[in-house]
């Protein structure tokens, strides 16, 4: 019989307190981590500090992200902003689409990815040849000031690496982030 | 009606009291405040892993405690208490505390900003756990007290039985919430998620009596160094809940923290609530007999 | 601490319960002082007088390691008799030219080095300023900055123009009283924070300095970390475990972006960029930037491997290996230079990879003005960030300056991977780097920065390839060709990462930057960062798990340069190799090995014997002696005296900040006379101490982080359970304050700077204190900076109060005192909110000179 | 109690007015230090979630049924068959909207019947349940049998188990509202069984002066003046028990409601008695004992509401409890 009253009357959970009164639901109860596919070694995009992140996947999707315990920095703790690191990476603030606004539009209009970096590609070689500079004051600059970027505080050492590259060898000088803010 | 039959001087042991042999040792927090820094990473944590609901964009003005209390979406509460500026008027004058200058922790009535992360306890003797008609809240074998989201029908009898107003009803799903002591992951051995998170241990996880053991040396190490508003926060089995499975080193009166000085579950009383029950039925019946004898309505 | 970084916080509570006492100096009363000892409380923009006093503390009491100041600092260097102290000029160092506000170095030299070539010789001193303004002391990020190898030296300390006495006389008068008079600290808790510091330094115990921006983001911010290298550097604190200045940066990979800098003055491994006057061609740069000893000696291996990694086959020895493809500063091209450069048309494109601006950067409504005159932004974010939506409901837009249809920026909004959904390594605040690993493929259109510059760049490339254009040959000749994989054809961002550690001539990955030549035959993108896959190996992605090491751990991550997690740890051990103490040793000579060893990698040449003694010809690495810890020195010395590479002073005075409501107490001298000056009609500045008008904007205020927030929001504000935790921007004010003003608790509060006027709730608390300096009573303000029009929570930004008087020296600009006026009730809507600020300028008198005077 | 009585305007005020701020001037630093005693003035425990008029009305249906069900057996056994049919009748009337209303007030409805999952004693929220389950069903047919005149000896045993069981019913709730943190609530389980008996009583006698005209009636006048003196000398008790505790039942909506009651009750008796025959005057007597019942449930419901919003009942009563045992050393 599933019925808890009666297992109240022949088990030694008399009063129907814990053993008799639990669902089957309760008694296969298992954390989500324990069916993640992987667990992936990752570090907080949050702060300096560099706390360590172990990411639970489970069917393609980021499940858990949780303090990685073997970390000598953190030791498997984490800060607020750290703990919701599930809600930022899946949350539904996120934004998956490119997003287009034409010059004086008044709203976003959709844009295939494709297009869009070949647009920018373009209005990147227009904009470099516009605020070319051979020279400055008769000394020899071979720079654009044609366009500039902002950022790179948030990004890996690799992304910073070919932004400084791409841009540098574009001729652009100025290519700033949130170390000067 | 919890029957007294195996008070240890652990107190009762709640997991065997509900059927459980052979269980696992009691497991449960103690949360030493002296070391709290009021990061809130327990109340993110531990509703990210239980993916429980935000509930409510208000600036409150409690200091920096917008999460206000306990409740069926808030399972984890930091309190923040500013104590600043209170001294008596003449530390104004040596500068133990003065309200222009500086501020020497070690100095009396120094200036103060407690804070402190407020959790389900866990109630050897649980109000909740006793009142719930329907069995969905239950003790499990690691001795914490949980709701059991599938039979819960929101008849909200736990909520004004609780003595530290802890559960709550959401109106979003009608159901009953609380902190489970994250019960799946204990079941797989793992830390439940606010102790995981806490930056600086002052939630501490493990077997209660060893946590016991390691509150009463924490507070005697605060003592010898000058902390003497230290004092620890339903450790004791004896108290009017049988002790709590989550129990706190705060540094101040519990009722400043929001919490009550001298707890005792209901349930004690039951007994006697029943007798005078039955009494008053009898006399209910006593009334209608001696309303009804003599009647001489039936001669006619 | 426990604010921003409160898992980092976990270490000084570990400290706490081993019996170290934790002093807190900040204006307000924050989580870390609820867990600090003793809670200073100063005025913001008073840190050096502060500083100074302790300094002055230890020299007057002799409470310095004279030991270690003996042999590891320029303490005893005489220096030359053209140096005028700021006690001699009242406030000013001798070489200014107030006519172009800025310094000339000659008269900062060591003796004997009058007429030693120091690069910059042989050119005019408006070229020598322009120079100066490429924010070159940036340059010395890892050290470097050049100064004569062996200058004259008074081992007793008693030369009236050595170092040590010229520190003396220039700190004499910041006494207890002043330091009380200028920070607001009563003299009583100075001398207890003096005695702290002094009593838990010296062989067997060691003081550590934590910071973050609240030094930084000052017009002298750089001079606030000098004057505590300068008190470390006496106390002997520095390269000893538990001691140092530890820099808490605020981004996941700050560091790391300044290490491989997207910043305009700087190439990977702090290799300056070129300069119009001083760099012409390799030669020329190589001559002017490096240093005759010490490490920088082989910045001409550094640079052409660099030039080498990126040009391949076309950077020969016979084209100076492409070194005219690097395009040259002509000042400072800085961020906010940059918004005057969009405001005024020069500058038609904007990228912003994960930063906004549009309320992250100071005077948010330039930054907006900016934006809405481009002709085209991409924003690259994970959500609908101001910066994107500027234009649809942007403040501007609110208060009707801006139309929406009138803004003719074209704005592409790319959003961005997560980073569980790219592979890459942060390097944290301590110098290392962590290796985060792919979890799952971004969605829909969202990309990673490295998929999005890779593939730009290709179709950039390609669309330049049948270019004949001498102006392309640098984009065609970039080798830009890694490998892609996935669905996504993302780039391998470890062959990125090899790219970076450097290869040698058969393309095997190099170990160490020793290993770089200058003939062509070794490729290194970064040489700091050579070392990182050594052996071939992802150092930077081991995770040896800490429990399992030694306390420095040094098998996990990989730290710049070479693994060393602590710098200049030769100093932890004493003239003779042996550690100070048993209690602190970290590195010490074996004689018997004949190396150095230790806890950390030895931050010296591994065999060179604490005796050796260099001779007087020798050059580099060979010039470095047996007791000159300080390796990126041109002279291995900690500098208590900078005779180079600061553009605002070789030592740090006083100043009061731009907006100040107080005359400088010290000096006749008021503001950093060098200060860089952004003058625009929307940047107003306001009036200062004694100044007629001053007394509008009364009140200090100070922008700070909450735990619950991330800098702009971007990455907390759109988040339900971080909003939820602090959901509305609000002010913090003393009690005395609000009864001053009329200000309720949780009731609305307008604050009003020369910039703009934003409303916030306020918070009436004790935690704010009230200070009193000299008789008047000085009211701060503290405002949390994380709000904006988007997200879960939204709010006015602080940062709309801002302006742009900026450190002369990194360009940053001054948030952290500022002056303002605050009253009851919310801000006015739509046009009436410019005409209360018109207001506010016109009673403060406030006209385009107001501030600027030197 | 402790000197300060918890509704001292001070108190409470300075403890909301803002962090440990007295009301007067910024500056005037408070003589000894301050401590509030509770957490800017927020509650303890929680406000029972339960909504009005369900749950009040729940109480005083479930009494009304259960007395009537009582008054009904002895009617009959007396011969009263006409008190009898009517009291059977309100009682699976009452006994029905009463089950109507707290299903309404579940927070998930359709889970109703898992208050049947288990028994326990310690919940007397289940024992009810498993009471009124009985109860409902018997109290029907008795009312069936009644009214159809089937089944006599049926509908008899269904009477005299009814009354058994609604004796349970009328009292239950009694220990089901005392049985939590609320102090008003709690302090008072000794006397509460009485007044909610007594009430169900009154309200009963109420119902059946209303149905029946005189000779019937006098039974249940008599059981509705008996009911009503146990209910007022079991309040009076309780409230003189409870001192500074009981204030919620003396201010605010509470403390309208339960006067009102006071007033209807006494209006109702005195009708009651002195109305004699006149029909009339024995229904609106009627009428008025029965809604003086449903007052005094509702009364006590909205004071359960202010006694747990007010940290100072909480926190007032334990404090002194600790300081007397502090005192006799048996702490």
């Amino acid at each position: 019989m599933r019925w808890p009253a009666f297992r109240q009357l022949t088990g030694s959970d008399r009063h129907g307190l814990g053993a008799a009164a639990k669902s089957r639901r309760t008694r296969e109860l298992t954390p989500r981590t324990a069916t993640a596919d992987s667990v992936i070694k990752s570090v907080c995009p949050y702060c300096a500090v560099g706390c360590g992140q172990n990411v639970y996947v489970q069917d393609g999707r980021v499940t858990q992200i949780k303090g990685d315990p073997d970390s000598p920095v953190s030791r498997g703790r984490l800060c607020p902003k750290g703990s919701a690191s599930l809600q930022l990476t899946t949350g539904d603030a996120r934004q998956y689409q490119v997003l287009y606004r034409r010059p004086g539009g008044r709203s976003w209009e959709h844009l295939d990815l494709d297009t869009a970096m070949d647009m920018i590609a373009d209005r990147v070689i227009a904009s470099r040849r516009e605020g070319w500079q051979w020279e400055h004051q008769g000394k020899r600059t071979r720079r654009t000031m044609g366009f500039a970027s902002l950022g790179g505080a948030t990004l890996d050492n690799e992304e910073n690496y070919l932004m400084k590259k791409l841009f540098t060898a574009l001729g652009a000088i100025q290519i700033e982030n949130q170390a000067r803010i | 009606m919890s029957t007294a039959a195996d008070v240890t001087a652990a107190g009762l042991d709640p997991a065997a009291l509900a059927g459980y042999e052979g269980h696992p040792p009691r497991m449960g927090f103690f949360t030493d405040t002296s070391v709290c820094i009021g990061c809130k990473a327990c109340e993110v944590a531990c509703k990210e892993w239980n993916s429980v609901p935000e509930d409510g964009l208000q600036l409150t003005g409690m200091s920096y405690d917008n999460s206000v209390s306990l409740n069926a979406s808030t399972w984890r509460h930091v309190a923040f208490i500013e104590q600043i500026g209170h001294g008596p008027p003449d530390a104004t004058a040596d500068g133990a505390h003065s309200v222009d200058g500086a501020v020497d922790a070690a100095q009396p009535d120094a200036p103060r900003w407690l804070m402190a992360s407020d959790v389900c306890k866990h109630c050897t003797e649980a109000a909740c756990l006793d009142v719930c008609p329907t069995g969905a809240l239950i003790r499990t074998e690691f001795g914490t007290v949980v709701v059991q989201d599938d039979i819960c029908n929101g008849c909200g009898y736990c909520v004004p039985a609780c003595p530290f107003g802890v559960i709550g009803r959401r109106e979003s799903d009608g159901g009953a919430h609380k902190c489970t002591l994250c019960y799946d992951r204990l079941g797989d051995g793992l830390t439940p998620a606010c102790a995981k998170a806490c930056p600086t241990e002052s939630i501490q996880f493990g077997p209660v009596d060893e946590l016991r053991e390691r509150a009463q040396q924490r507070v005697s190490e605060l003592h010898e160094n000058g902390t003497d508003s230290a004092r620890l926060y339903l450790q004791d089995p004896g108290d009017g809940i049988g002790g709590g499975g989550a129990f706190f080193l705060l540094l101040d009166e519990p009722e400043v923290y929001g919490l009550p000085p001298d707890p005792v579950v209901t349930t004690r009383d039951l007994p006697r609530m029943w007798r005078h029950v039955a009494t008053a039925a009898g006399g209910l019946a006593a009334t209608a007999v001696a309303a009804c004898l003599g009647w001489r309505g039936s001669q006619r | 601490m426990a604010e921003a970084h409160p898992v980092g916080f976990q270490w000084v509570m570990e400290a706490k319960a081993r019996g170290a006492t934790l002093i807190h100096v900040d204006p307000r009363f924050s989580r870390t002082s609820a867990m600090a000892d003793l809670h200073v409380p100063i005025r913001a923009g008073s840190d050096i007088a502060f500083l100074g006093g302790l300094v002055r503390y230890v020299l007057e009491n002799e409470r310095y390691f004279r030991e270690y100041v003996l042999n590891y600092t320029n303490a005893p260097v005489i220096l030359t008799e053209e140096f005028a102290d700021t006690e001699d000029l009242n406030g000013v160092f001798s070489g200014l030219d107030r006519e172009r506000r800025a310094y000339d170095f000659k008269t900062w030299r060591y003796q004997g080095e009058e007429g030693w070539a120091d690069g910059a010789d042989g050119i005019g001193p408006e070229e020598l300023l322009q120079v100066r303004q490429a924010a070159r002391g940036e340059v010395h990020g890892s050290g470097g900055a050049a100064a004569h190898p062996v200058p004259d030296t008074d081992p007793t300390l008693q030369h009236p123009r050595c170092v040590f006495q010229v520190l003396k006389r220039h700190f004499a008068r910041y006494t207890p009283e002043m330091v009380a008079q200028v920070t607001g600290v009563p003299e009583h808790v100075f001398r207890q924070v003096a005695e702290l510091i002094t009593q838990n330094s010296g062989p067997d115990k060691t003081t550590a300095f934590v910071y973050s921006v609240g030094w930084t983001q000052h017009t002298v911010g750089v001079q606030y970390i000098r004057t505590a290298a300068i008190l470390q550097s006496l106390l002997g604190n520095m390269g000893r475990p538990g001691g140092g200045i530890m820099a808490l940066r605020g981004h996941a990979s700050i560091q790391g972006s300044t290490d491989i800098p997207t910043l305009f003055d700087l190439l990977p491994g702090y290799l300056p960029m070129p300069h119009v006057h001083s760099n012409d061609d390799l030669d020329t740069y190589v001559a002017a930037e490096k240093t005759d000893k010490g490490f920088k000696a082989n910045t001409r291996e550094y640079l052409v491997s660099l030039l080498k990694a990126w040009w391949g086959e076309a950077a020969t020895a016979d084209s100076d290996f492409c070194y005219d493809y690097l395009p040259r500063l002509t000042g400072s091209h800085g961020t906010y230079d940059t918004v005057l450069e969009q405001i005024n048309g020069n500058c038609r494109g904007y990228f912003l990879f994960g930063q906004n601006p549009a309320v992250g950067s100071a005077n948010a409504r330039m930054q907006r003005l900016g934006m809405a005159n481009l002709d085209w932004l991409v924003v690259r974010d994970m959500v609908l960030i101001e910066s994107a939506t500027f234009w649809q409901n942007g403040p501007e837009i609110e208060t009707g300056e801006l139309r929406t249809e009138d803004i003719r920026t074209e704005v592409f909004f790319l959003p961005a991977a997560a980073h569980t959904e790219k592979n890459g390594s942060f390097t944290n605040t301590q110098r290392m780097l962590q290796w985060h690993h792919q979890a799952v493929e971004p969605a829909g259109d969202a990309r990673s920065d490295l998929w999005f510059t890779y593939h730009l760049g290709s179709r950039i490339q390609a669309k330049l390839a049948a270019s004949s254009d001498e102006m392309d040959e640098p984009v065609q000749q970039l080798t830009w060709d890694y490998p892609v994989a996935g669905p996504l054809d993302e780039p391998d961002a470890e062959a990125v990462l090899t790219e970076i550690n450097g290869r040698d001539r058969r393309g095997r990955p190099l170990s160490s930057y020793t290993q770089l030549k200058s003939d062509g035959s070794t490729t290194c993108g970064c040489w700091i960062y050579c070392g990182a896959r050594a052996g071939g190996v992802n150092q930077t992605a081991r995770r040896k798990p800490g429990r399992e090491q030694s306390w420095v751990a040094p098998e996990w991550g990989w730290a710049w340069p070479a693994n060393r997690r602590i710098l200049y740890n030769r100093a932890s051990a004493d003239p003779d190799g042996r550690p100070w103490s048993d209690r602190k040793a970290l590195v010490w000579w074996d004689a018997d090995k004949g190396k150095w060893t230790g806890h950390d990698v030895p931050d010296f040449i591994a065999d060179r014997p604490p005796s050796y003694r260099p001779p007087d010809d020798a050059r580099g690495v060979d010039a470095i002696s047996g007791i000159d810890p300080f390796v990126m020195q041109s002279d291995g010395k900690a500098w208590l005296f900078a005779p180079a590479g600061l553009v605002d002073g070789p030592l740090p005075a006083h100043y009061e900040p731009q907006e100040s409501p107080l005359s400088n107490p010290l000096y006749a001298q008021q503001h950093n006379p060098v200060r860089q000056i952004l003058e625009h009609p929307e940047d107003r500045f306001e009036p200062s101490g004694s100044q007629p008008g001053s007394e509008v904007f009364p009140y200090v205020t100070t922008t700070y982080r909450l735990t619950e927030h991330h800098t702009a929001g971007g990455m907390s504000r759109f988040l339900p359970y971080l909003a939820e935790l602090q959901p509305a921007m609000f002010c913090e004010v003393s009690p005395e304050l609000a009864a001053e003003r009329g200000l309720e608790h949780m009731g609305w509060a307008t604050i009003v700077t020369a910039r703009a006027a934003i409303e916030a709730r306020v918070m009436v608390t004790r935690r704010m204190t009230p200070l009193s300096l000299d008789g008047r009573r000085i009211h701060q303000i503290g405002l949390p900076w994380h709000w904006g029009p988007n997200g879960y929570t939204t709010g006015d930004a602080a940062n709309e109060l801002a302006h742009m008087s900026l450190d002369p020296n990194v360009h940053i600009q001054e948030v952290k005192a500022m002056t303002c006026d605050i009253r009851p009730g919310r801000r006015p809507r739509g046009p009436e909110l410019r005409d209360l600020v018109r207001q506010y300028q016109q009673r403060a008198g406030i006209t385009g000179q107001t501030g600027t005077e030197l | 109690m402790s000197g300060r009585s918890p509704r001292d305007e001070e108190f409470s005020d300075m403890a909301r007015y803002g962090p440990g701020e007295p009301r007067d001037s910024a500056e005037q630093v408070v003589a000894s230090k301050v401590r509030p005693d509770s957490y800017y003035g927020r509650a303890v425990i929680k406000e029972p979630v339960w909504s009005s008029p369900e749950i009040p009305g729940y109480l005083f249906l479930g009494g009304l049924a259960g007395a009537s069900s009582v008054l009904a057996a002895c009617a009959q056994a007396t011969g009263n068959r006409e008190l009898a049919r009517a009291a059977k009748t309100g009682a699976t009337v009452a006994i029905g909207l009463s089950l109507a209303a707290l299903v309404k007030d579940l927070g998930r409805p359709v889970r109703f019947l898992n208050m049947l999952r288990v028994f326990k004693v310690t919940s007397p929220m289940n024992i009810g349940s498993w009471l009124v389950s009985g109860y409902t069903p018997t109290a029907a047919v008795a009312a069936a049998s009644a009214l159809t005149g089937r089944m006599p000896r049926v509908g008899a045993a269904a009477s005299g188990a009814a009354a058994v069981l609604g004796a349970g019913v009328a009292t239950y709730t009694a220990a089901l509202v005392t049985d939590t943190a609320v102090p008003a609530w709690h302090e008072g389980h000794r006397e509460m069984p009485y007044l909610f008996a007594g009430s169900a009583a009154s309200a009963a006698g109420g119902l059946g002066m209303l149905a029946v005209g005189q000779p019937a009636a006098a039974q249940a006048v008599r059981f509705a003046v008996l009911g009503s003196a146990a209910e007022l000398t079991a309040k009076s008790l309780l409230l003189q028990r409870l001192g500074d505790v009981g204030q919620p039942y003396r201010s605010g909506l509470a403390g309208k409601l339960m006067e009102t009651a006071e007033v209807l009750t006494a209006a109702g008796l005195t009708g009651a008695v002195l109305g004699g025959r006149n029909r009339a005057a024995a229904a609106v007597s009627g009428a008025a004992l029965v809604t003086a019942s449903a007052l005094t449930r509702f009364g006590i419901f909205f004071a359960g509401r202010t006694s747990a919003r007010d940290p100072a009942y909480t926190v007032a009563p334990q404090q002194q409890r600790l300081q007397e045992a502090a005192a006799t050393g048996a702490g």
